[in-house]
């Protein structure tokens, strides 16, 4: 087995002295797609936080790529280790054009060529070329999302954090939404490491899922679980239920 | 033209950015104060620039033999005690009033625009620290700050305005603070962060652009305030030194008159209300089309 | 309106400092204690250009022996009820001296010091002898003795009243002790004077009982006041605002006065020591259209030191707007133009208006004002500085004697910066050609009045023709008053503002 | 006769490009039973339901005709209207963290509910509201009552939301997104409560109404016994909600392929044409 | 109902919040002398000279400076200048040769008690015409509120005040004029609160209150005109916010009247902001009042700044510097406490 993508090992995070993620541990192995879920609050986007850098009190082993984690963004692991956030609304500067927050990775880290690059991830997130100069309230959810998984995608990374990316939008939206992530992935032999409540999505993406409650990870399962509901943590089973999981079958 | 500008997929950064402004223009031609507000504003640019065509016997001619005479077919406003033409200086006062109302918005604006942003994005002692001095300023009377900035400056109006916009900052660094610190925890902000932008790329690129139209707003709303007090410091010999047709002083002057000579006062006091309610029509308008609040929706 | 026995004064009284005649050197604080307390001799309310009996009933003069010996007055009380003695004559003049305040300067110029001050006054019974040292005519040692500082406190009281050694300097500068038509009754800094009758008074009671003054700063809101008839008194309108008043229940008085109004050239700056650029300056000033308009009724024309009313007054007035004649003389001379000078004005009506008016003629001979309008003590601090350039002021005498003035326009012995003298030559940086400082000298020891007068003209001659100041004007006061206010006095300085007569009725 | 019967109903707003219907010509009759309304976000869902309640505010338009229980709301004046609402009619909006009055008790809230349309003693509207909680499955009505909608969890907070606007025993009830805002273990809870309470119980015997606002095609299905399918302010199929699964519509199908299954086999999800 | 249960709400709770909160109004007092101090210094106007006039001497000015501490070191006039304040000695008044704190405590009530009353009218016309203008927001009631909002901003106060004095008092003979209160009444109430209608009604004496009451009212509705712009402005522009809001819509959906969904819904979650205006605007109409008080010849406190100023009385100025922007400051902090107090969402909740 090679070396995983991420590594936590007995990871606490804190915001300002109080503790919300206590000891998790969990590998993600390259090219791998990973779902954390559970309930609202139980630290899933603080994980993901963590690992870029954007909760800097953490304490426990972190390691992304090899490199031990970092306590504030930082410009070298943002070429390989990116985020997506949930709210494709907040998510883009209200005043800038879909080229301007496209180019804007490049002139950071001094890339060159941004006119073929922005052209080439617009097509490759679907979004074709009208878009390029509209404003984000120019364009509805789904679109602004694409602009965002773009915007990451801009560094080339290897691995993309991507925190409930879906779950502002419609069903149909996510569908496509979820799609490319699955194509971008396959394309270009991406590591995901994913946060979601919905279980059914974590079926149509993820390959292993982590359940988290209260901070602390009750139960990793194969996403194959899913189909039976073997699980073995109570937890776990209550929002199998809930999620309409003994149902539809 | 106009489908051009509309255009929801524009193909240049610059038909986006003329459409932008399109729109926004657009915007403010619906609503009637700031229509208003910009036509008074155009017209004091306007009498600032043609003064001298509008009111060609200048502003300083003295005739003792006419002074303090009623408006008039010769005379409009009247004149003086010292026999000036009170529409001619109130035409060429409209130059020092732009004077005043520019010199401010470049130096106090972007100085608190700036000390505001740092401030409240990085919170912790910076935040404590300048929000402290902030505090010390905001808590002094005005005047009297004013007064000292301009005394240790030297007399003149120039000086004076760049004592009045040191004074002034203070009250926009508040609100370019209270404005980033809903920004700072924005999901764009952090995304820009996780990009490997410096904190001064996201300062001045992310944060500060958001902060700028409450600012005008702001900006715009003061003006009055501004205008009475370099009047007020030119009162106290630090303003606008005589003969300048400086619209404060020229009330102050006229005080004394008030009730037997009433128009020497009553004029450029009138022009005073008339472009501070420019600037607060204008502002007020802005306000409203500015707003991000109202732009960030479809 | 305002009480039947009261009169209701609306003025700005914010200039007052100290009330103790021992320090009081302001305007309004000059009215205050000539009201309140009296001197051994006086000019007066009756006639104020005669030098009269005051708490003095007589006194002998002895010019060779430097000495005047005056009986006071019998069964004069002070407002305590404490009779007036010698004693108190010897300690309120100790007093100014010891304490040494700003206007102890007028006193001790008679020779007297903190040491020596209880050997040159001395009282025996109800007579005081005064000594002193110095050429002085005794005409000069009267005028002395009849100005501010020499007013007589009630000592028993005042030193009754003392904390830290201050010879109750802290407690009158809050009450007043003397002897004179009111006492105090009230005094709240920038507010309210009251004062109250003095029912003993020994030149008579005054007819009604008592005076308030109100501090107004704005001159339109007395105007308000006096036409509303909620004042009797209105004491600084405008001119136009005089002009204005509605003839039928209010009337207006003019009362000379003995200010006078120059424009002065400080010789620190290079482009304002050419006596052509003075000579070209006297014919640069719309005399006549400044008193015909903004300054009408309020200054007069006038062209030499002392005040024209006073004896030994130079009434010539050989200057007149020229600007071509000036033009002449600066290019005759080959000055080299345009000169550009800051000009320092005080920041009221009627001077910033005088300066716009000076900076528009003085432009059109090629010298360019720029105008510095400043409170009055920022102006004065400059002028102590010597910082000024051309400075627009007015000078009123310390006593009514012309040597006050002579002192301050013709005589300045020692002209370096670190010995500042705060007469109007020293501080325009002028050195007076020693000629001009003997002649005052002279002047003042001059013991012949009419010789002595002559002397004076001669000066201000001198002075008017050919000096770094421009004297233009002599002030006037108009005050405007209710119709059924007669009595009111007001002489030629604040020391002369009399209220003991004002009738209501 | 039908509890509530929409004909032909609009709304319209102002836009750049002129007024645009964002609902567009809707009709449907309601009786007592439990009706879902599904479309893709910006279908003209919510807009239907606050025409309904007449809640469409200038620059908004509304034209159409809507009969409730054979009154005109249409015709009615303002002050009619608001007697109907809450009352009759009642909405339960989306997210609780927005819908409740930050700064009043949420005691206080529910009592205002009921002393808007009853003249009742201090004592029995404290026993109502107490009543009512319970009822919504709080386990500590009083101390709730005494606190502010920030102290509450997003579940709590929707459960007072529910007591709030069934107080009054309304005829309708108008669920718009109910549990959108709320976890998916939450969501059950709350859903099933409405259920319950909408079939009749102790407090509100006869039963009523129910509209449920959603976009989850499957939740829908699972608590409403009628379907109306939205899209883009038209509506394009109306359907049982057991037959859901035979929809014919091709938007109808789209949506409901789109949604990831439990156990997925699929590569990829189908997605819909659109048109921007 | 809303508040009933304010109490239960503490401020930081914790001793060690509250020596922070003291700390830090401690460093902004800290930094407000600085400031007044360096002022003192920087400003081109001699001190000295305003005491002993320009004629004195120079060994008489020399004494005189000697007194006054001005041979010092610059620090050490600074540090004893601190340590004198906290002593509430700001020194002798050169103008009026009594302390400064005494003067103070003198003039400050007749500025408060005109502010206050100031404020009363701003606030009594200006909330209820804000909340009206954002509940017609668009109609021609919220642009006459406006206009007449912006207006009260750009007018001159000096201006305005010698326009309501020719037409309240000259004129229509409504009001008394200029002054705090008749000569025939001057001095005769026994100051108890320094506020002479208050004073005078503690007295019962009907005749000095009436006097006081007609003086008072003019000064006070013009101060009253400024605030009202500012604190309509902010109302409606807060009530706007609040309008917007979803749970005005679930009142609405109740079936609450449209005067409950104002005043009892979205006025309620505005009153703790308001009180931050309405208190930075009290603090405004102190320091505001400059002008105000030398057109009406009120003994105030901004009377005192500008006579002082004009005489160069750097005492005097300091002093009234220094306690205008210690009321800024109280009533910043007071109002930051208060929020914190009356607002419920700020206080620390269950979950
Ligand atoms: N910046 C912050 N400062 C303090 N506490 C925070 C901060 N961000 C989150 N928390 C707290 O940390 C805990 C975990 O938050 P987190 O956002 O990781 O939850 P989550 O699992 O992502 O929930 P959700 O599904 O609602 O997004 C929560 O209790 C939250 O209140
Ligand atoms: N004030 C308004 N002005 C203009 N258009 C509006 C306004 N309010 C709503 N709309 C538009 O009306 C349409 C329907 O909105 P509605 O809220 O009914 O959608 P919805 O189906 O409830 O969607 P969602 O699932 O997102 O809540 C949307 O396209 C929206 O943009
Ligand atoms: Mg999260
Ligand atoms: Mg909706």
């Amino acid at each position: 087995m090679t070396a995983p993508a991420i590594s936590l090992e007995n990871l606490d995070i804190a915001y300002d002295g109080l503790r919300v993620v206590k000891g998790v541990t969990f590998d993600v192995a390259p090219d791998e797609s990973f779902a954390l879920v559970g309930e609202s609050g139980s630290g899933k986007s603080t994980v993901l936080k963590a690992l870029c850098g954007l909760a800097p009190e953490w304490t426990g082993k972190m390691e992304v790529l090899g490199q031990p984690g970092p306590h504030r963004p930082d410009r070298a692991l943002a070429q390989r280790c990116q985020m997506v956030f949930q709210d494709p609304y907040g998510s883009l500067h209200p005043r800038k054009t879909v080229d301007t927050v496209l180019s804007e990775p490049l002139s950071i880290h001094g890339i060159g060529d941004k006119d073929a690059r922005v052209q080439q991830v617009l097509e490759d997130v679907g979004l074709d070329a009208r878009f390029r100069f509209r404003y984000p309230h120019q364009m509805s959810g789904g679109q602004r999302q694409r602009v965002a998984i773009a915007r990451a995608l801009m560094l080339e990374p290897e691995v993309m954090l991507l925190d409930e990316p879906t779950s502002a939008l419609d069903v149909s939206v996510q569908a496509e939404i979820l799609n490319l992530l699955k194509r971008l992935r396959a394309e270009r032999g991406l590591t995901y490491l994913m946060v979601t409540h919905n279980l059914p999505v974590v079926s149509f993406m993820c390959d292993r899922m982590a359940v988290m409650n209260k901070g602390e990870i009750v139960e990793i399962a194969p996403a194959t679980a899913l189909h039976d509901g073997s699980f073995s943590d109570p937890y776990t089973q209550k929002l199998y239920a809930a999620s309409g999981g003994n149902e539809d079958q | 033209m106009r489908a051009w500008l509309l255009d929801d997929s524009p193909a240049s950064r610059f038909q986006a950015a003329s459409g932008r402004a399109y729109r926004i223009t657009l915007d403010l031609l619906r609503n009637p104060l700031a229509v208003t507000g910009a036509l008074i504003i155009a017209a004091l640019i306007l009498t600032a620039i043609f003064a001298d065509t509008i009111a060609p016997e200048g502003p300083g001619g003295q005739f003792l033999d006419q002074r303090l005479e009623p408006p008039s077919a010769e005379h409009w406003f009247g004149t003086d005690q010292l026999g000036r033409d009170i529409f001619a200086r109130v035409v060429h006062g409209a130059q020092i009033t732009l004077q005043i109302v520019a010199l401010v918005a470049i130096i106090s604006a972007p100085l608190g625009l700036v000390l505001g942003a740092i401030s409240g994005y990085f919170g912790g002692w910076i935040d404590r620290g300048i929000m402290g001095v902030t505090d010390v300023f905001l808590s002094m009377p005005k005047l009297v700050l004013a007064l000292a900035f301009a005394a240790a400056l030297g007399p003149g109006i120039e000086n004076a305005i760049i004592a009045i916009a040191i004074t002034t900052w203070p009250a926009y660094a508040r609100i370019a603070r209270a404005e980033t610190l809903t920004l700072r925890n924005s999901e764009f902000v952090a995304a820009a962060r996780l990009l490997g932008a410096s904190h001064t790329r996201i300062i001045t690129r992310h944060v500060l652009p958001l902060c700028t139209s409450s600012m005008i707003v702001r900006v715009t709303l003061d003006m009055a305030g501004i205008i009475l007090t370099a009047a007020g410091l030119g009162f106290l010999g630090l303003g606008a030194q005589p003969p300048q047709p400086e619209w404060g002083a020229m009330i102050s002057g006229g005080r004394s008159f008030i009730y037997d000579q009433w128009w020497v006062s009553t004029f450029p006091g009138f022009a005073i209300i008339l472009v501070s309610l420019g600037f607060c029509f204008l502002g007020d308008g802005l306000r409203d089309v500015l707003d991000p609040k109202s732009e960030r929706k479809g | 309106d305002t009480p039947p026995d009261i009169l209701v004064v609306a003025q700005n009284i914010d200039d007052i400092v100290a009330i103790d005649p021992a320090q009081a050197y302001e305007f309004t604080s000059g009215e205050l204690v000539t009201n309140t307390y009296d001197r051994l001799v006086q000019y007066d309310a009756e006639d104020t250009t005669v030098l009269a009996p005051g708490l003095a009933e007589s006194w002998e003069i002895d010019a060779e022996a430097k000495t005047i010996v005056f009986t006071l007055r019998d069964g004069v009380t002070f407002h305590s009820g404490n009779p007036l003695r010698g004693e108190d004559v010897v300690g309120s003049f100790a007093r100014v001296v010891q304490l040494n305040l700003t206007p102890a300067f007028i006193l001790t110029q008679l020779g007297w010091t903190p040491e020596n001050v209880e050997e040159m006054v001395t009282a025996e019974g109800n007579t005081v002898t005064v000594r002193y040292d110095g050429d002085f005519s005794p005409a000069f040692v009267m005028n002395v003795l009849a100005a501010r500082p020499a007013s007589i406190v009630d000592m028993e009281t005042v030193m009754a009243n003392e904390v830290d050694g201050d010879m109750g300097n802290e407690w009158l500068n809050a009450n007043t002790a003397g002897t004179g038509p009111f006492s105090l009754n009230t005094f709240r800094a920038a507010e309210l004077i009251r004062m109250d009758a003095n029912p003993d008074y020994f030149n008579g009671a005054p007819a009604i009982d008592g005076v308030i003054i109100r501090h107004v700063a704005e001159s339109a809101t007395q105007q308000l006041l006096l036409e509303a008839g909620d004042v009797d008194i209105a004491r600084n309108l405008t001119p136009d605002q005089i002009a204005a008043l509605d003839g039928e229940s209010l009337q207006i008085d003019t009362f000379p006065q003995a200010a006078v109004h120059f424009l002065s050239f400080n010789q620190n700056v290079e482009s304002l020591t050419d006596p052509a650029v003075w000579e070209a300056a006297r014919y640069l000033v719309d005399y006549e259209g400044m008193t015909n308009s903004i300054i009408a009724g309020q200054m007069e024309v006038h062209q030499a030191f002392w005040p024209e009313g006073f004896p030994g007054a130079l009434t010539d007035t050989p200057y007149s707007y020229d600007p071509e004649r000036a033009a002449q003389i600066l290019e005759d001379a080959g000055v080299e133009l345009p000169i550009t000078v800051t000009l320092d004005v005080i920041n009221s009506a009627p001077f910033t208006d005088m300066a716009q008016s000076l900076q528009a003629s003085f432009a059109e001979a090629g010298i360019e004002f720029e105008i510095l309008p400043g409170t009055g003590s920022q102006v004065i601090t400059r002028y102590r500085d010597r910082s000024h350039e051309a400075m627009l002021l007015y000078w009123g005498p310390d006593f009514m004697d012309p040597h006050s003035n002579a002192k301050a326009f013709a005589y300045n012995s020692d002209n370096r910066q670190e010995t500042y003298t705060a007469t109007t030559t020293w501080r325009n940086s002028w050195a007076v050609p020693e000629e001009l400082n003997e002649m005052t000298r002279a002047a003042l020891t001059e013991a012949d009045p009419a010789a002595r007068e002559e002397m004076y003209l001669e000066l201000q001659r001198r002075v008017q023709e050919n000096s770094p100041i421009v004297i233009m004007f002599q002030a006037s006061y108009q005050v405007g008053m209710a119709a059924n206010v007669s009595g009111y006095v007001n002489g030629a300085t604040s020391d002369f503002v009399f209220y003991r007569l004002v009738d209501k009725s | 006769m039908s509890l509530l019967s929409v004909e032909n109903l609009s709304v319209s707003f102002p836009t750049p490009k002129g007024r645009v219907n964002v609902v567009d010509g809707v009709s449907f009759d309601l009786g007592r039973e439990r009706l879902g309304i599904v479309g893709e976000s910006g279908s003209g869902k919510s807009m239907t339901g606050r025409a309904i309640l007449r809640l469409i505010r200038r620059p908004g338009e509304v034209t159409g005709k809507i009969t409730f229980e054979g009154e005109d709301l249409g015709a009615l004046s303002e002050r009619q209207m608001r007697q109907m609402r809450g009352a009759k009619i009642s909405m339960i909006m989306q997210d609780p963290r927005y819908s409740l009055n930050p700064v009043m008790t949420i005691g206080a809230q529910i009592a205002e509910a009921l002393r808007t349309h009853e003249r009742l003693p201090r004592a029995e509207i404290k026993a109502r509201v107490r009543e009512m909680l319970e009822a919504v499955r709080i386990n500590d009505p009083d101390r709730v009552a005494r606190m502010y909608a920030h102290e509450l969890s997003g579940g709590m907070g929707q459960r007072v939301m529910i007591a709030m606007m069934l107080i009054p025993r309304p005829r309708l009830l108008i669920a718009d997104e109910p549990t959108s805002a709320l976890d998916v273990s939450v969501q059950g809870d709350v859903l099933a409560l409405i259920n319950d309470l909408v079939g009749g119980s102790a407090i509100n015997p006869e039963g009523m109404g129910l509209i449920l606002i959603s976009h989850d095609l499957p939740l829908v299905a699972r608590y409403c016994d009628r379907i109306l399918v939205m899209n883009s302010g038209r509506v394009v199929e109306t359907c049982a909600a057991k037959d859901l699964h035979k929809a014919t519509h091709p938007y109808t199908r789209g949506l409901l392929a789109a949604v990831p299954k439990m156990h997925e086999t699929r590569e990829t999800l189908p997605v819909m044409e659109r048109t921007t | 109902m809303a508040f009933q249960d304010i109490r239960s709400g503490v401020i930081g709770g914790t001793a060690i919040g509250i020596l922070r909160f003291i700390i830090v109004v401690a460093l902004t007092f800290l930094g407000l002398l600085a400031l007044t101090f360096f002022i003192g210094r920087v400003v081109p106007i001699d001190p000295v000279l305003s005491v002993v006039g320009d004629r004195a001497t120079p060994e008489q000015y020399e004494v005189a400076r000697v007194a006054m501490g001005l041979d010092r070191p610059l620090i050490v006039q600074f540090v004893s200048y601190v340590a004198d304040v906290l002593r509430f000695d700001l020194g002798m008044s050169t103008s009026t040769n009594r302390p400064v704190a005494e003067d103070l405590a003198r003039v400050f009530p007749a500025t408060m008690e005109m502010a206050s009353l100031g404020i009363l009218i701003g606030v009594g016309l200006g909330v209820p015409a804000g909340v009206l203008a954002a509940a017609w927001q668009g109609s021609w009631v919220d642009q006459v509120i406006r206009v007449f909002a912006l207006l009260g901003y750009s007018v001159p106060a000096f201006w305005l005040g010698l326009v309501g004095l020719a037409v309240f008092y000259a004129w229509l003979g409504w009001v008394e004029g200029p002054g705090r209160v008749s000569i025939y009444y001057d001095g005769i109430t026994p100051v108890v609160t320094g506020l002479l209608t208050v004073d005078a009604l503690i007295e019962g004496d009907w005749d000095v209150f009436k006097s006081a009451w007609s003086h008072i009212i003019l000064p006070a509705a013009i101060l009253g005109v400024f605030s009202l712009a500012y604190i309509a402005r902010m109302t409606r522009s807060f009530m706007l916010d609040q309008l917007n809001q979803e749970y005005v819509t679930t009142a609405r959906v109740k079936g609450v009247p449209e005067w409950r969904v104002i005043w009892v819904h979205a006025f309620g979650a505005i009153r703790v902001p308001l009180i931050t205006v309405i208190g930075l605007s009290y603090a405004g109409l102190l320091e505001g009042s400059v002008m105000i008080e030398t057109v009406f010849s009120w003994p105030g406190i901004g009377n005192y700044l500008t006579t002082a100023l004009f005489n160069a009385d750097m005492n005097a100025v300091l002093g009234a510097t220094l306690v205008i922007g210690a009321v800024f400051i109280i009533i910043n902090k007071v109002s930051d406490v208060l929020y914190r107090v009356l607002d419920p969402r700020s206080r620390e909740g269950s979950r």
